[in-house]
């Protein structure tokens, strides 16, 4: 599964993307936030505040009770600053 | 049946005038054209730039959802979206809807719903530089412009 | 304080574009600028031109009082109004209306008011020329535009 | 008093302005209105249904029960169509 970071999420985690095995137990989106969460200092300090985090799969908005398919991009990323 | 909006993501800045041209040149139908220019502002004269970071495909594939929307949404005759990024000084422009329309509610209406939504959906996110060379950091997202979004779901 | 806003009452089309520039060259507090064209438009295929009669004088003086009312009104940086006159072609702008301001809600609003005012205020009326060369007869005022006022005038 | 004519009102009648003497007997734009109605064909046509014209006084747009000034100029048109 392939994540992808923007904004300070990006900034924070300290790369732009990477390449994960998704573990069994990891189903939905807030089951990956939290997951991801204790891989790190960095992942901590980016996804202390769950609920502000906006998810894309495949380029979609997504609400963090979607179900993760098996092979898609996952990207996370701040309230979006645009227009 | 709806149009086909035309859509670009790049970094360059756009031609305005080209854009009403393109979108207008040699048609009788159309009464009404309406274009936002949304311009880099500075705050507090402490800002140099904008910087636009995107999620490239991501970008397009919005934008064109949202764009779609407006022209199932009102009778439009033509709609071009250009949202840039890179790093954009201030006094630059950022982004550009243009609407074009039989009559004048139709335009006016499409192009502020489709700023309320490059806004709010739009996968886009500003980091300030500015004048002291200190990091300005990432500007923050505002709850008045979810509140414009919300607004529109209300009357979908 | 409110800005003076710019008003021409004009036989020669106008520049869009130029208007723009114009009104945010060089300024760093500009976030929005919304412009509205309106377009000499054919209904059926039916028409060659509009002409368009005004009352000199009233016409400038009519825009302006409207224009003043619009920025008393919304917080505008700049604000211009482009009004022609006489024969008109198929395809050809009308009328121009460039609002600028910090952020988008005041310039959309006031594009929007601006020209639903000139619709049913400003001192013009149009005579159709048509491809048969027969007299179109005037173009007859419409309701919706007296309504559209009415909107306006509630929320003041 | 000056008056000038616009559109269809100014076609009826057959001119673009004239100067009248204004009897003491028209006070308001609705009495002048009943007054040229009643001065020949043109005037009649334009004016049989006062209700639509349009009325401004130097440059205002004003209701057909006010007052006329003295010395100014009268417009008589039909509902505007510009924008």
């Amino acid at each position: 599964m392939k994540l992808v970071y923007f904004a300070w999420v990006r900034e924070r985690i300290g790369r732009g993307s990477e390449t994960i095995d998704k573990p069994d137990s990891v189903v939905t989106v807030a089951d990956l936030l939290a997951w991801l969460a204790e891989r790190g200092e960095g992942y901590a300090a980016a996804l202390v505040r769950p609920e502000v985090i906006r998810v894309a799969i495949d380029h979609e908005h997504v609400e963090h009770d979607t179900p993760l398919p098996d092979d898609c991009e996952v990207a996370l990323f701040p309230p979006m600053t645009g227009g | 049946m709806a149009i086909t909006p035309r859509i670009s993501v790049q970094e360059q800045d756009f031609d305005t005038a080209a854009e009403i041209e393109r979108i207008s040149d040699g048609r009788k139908d159309i009464g009404a054209v309406v274009t936002f220019s949304g311009k880099c502002r500075d705050e507090q004269g402490t800002l140099v730039a904008l910087e636009l970071e995107h999620y490239p495909g991501m970008a397009e594939a919005e934008i064109g959802r949202i764009a779609a929307e407006a022209a199932e949404r009102w009778e439009l005759l033509g709609l071009t979206v250009i949202h840039r990024y890179g790093k954009i000084p201030v006094g630059e422009n950022i982004v550009l809807v243009v609407a074009a329309s039989k009559s004048r509610a139709a335009s006016f209406e499409a192009a502020n719903f489709l700023m309320d939504y490059l806004k709010s959906r739009a996968p886009f996110w500003k980091k300030e530089h500015r004048v002291d060379g200190q990091d300005g950091g990432w500007v923050e997202a505002k709850q008045s412009d979810e509140d414009a979004l919300a607004v529109w779901q209300k009357q979908s």
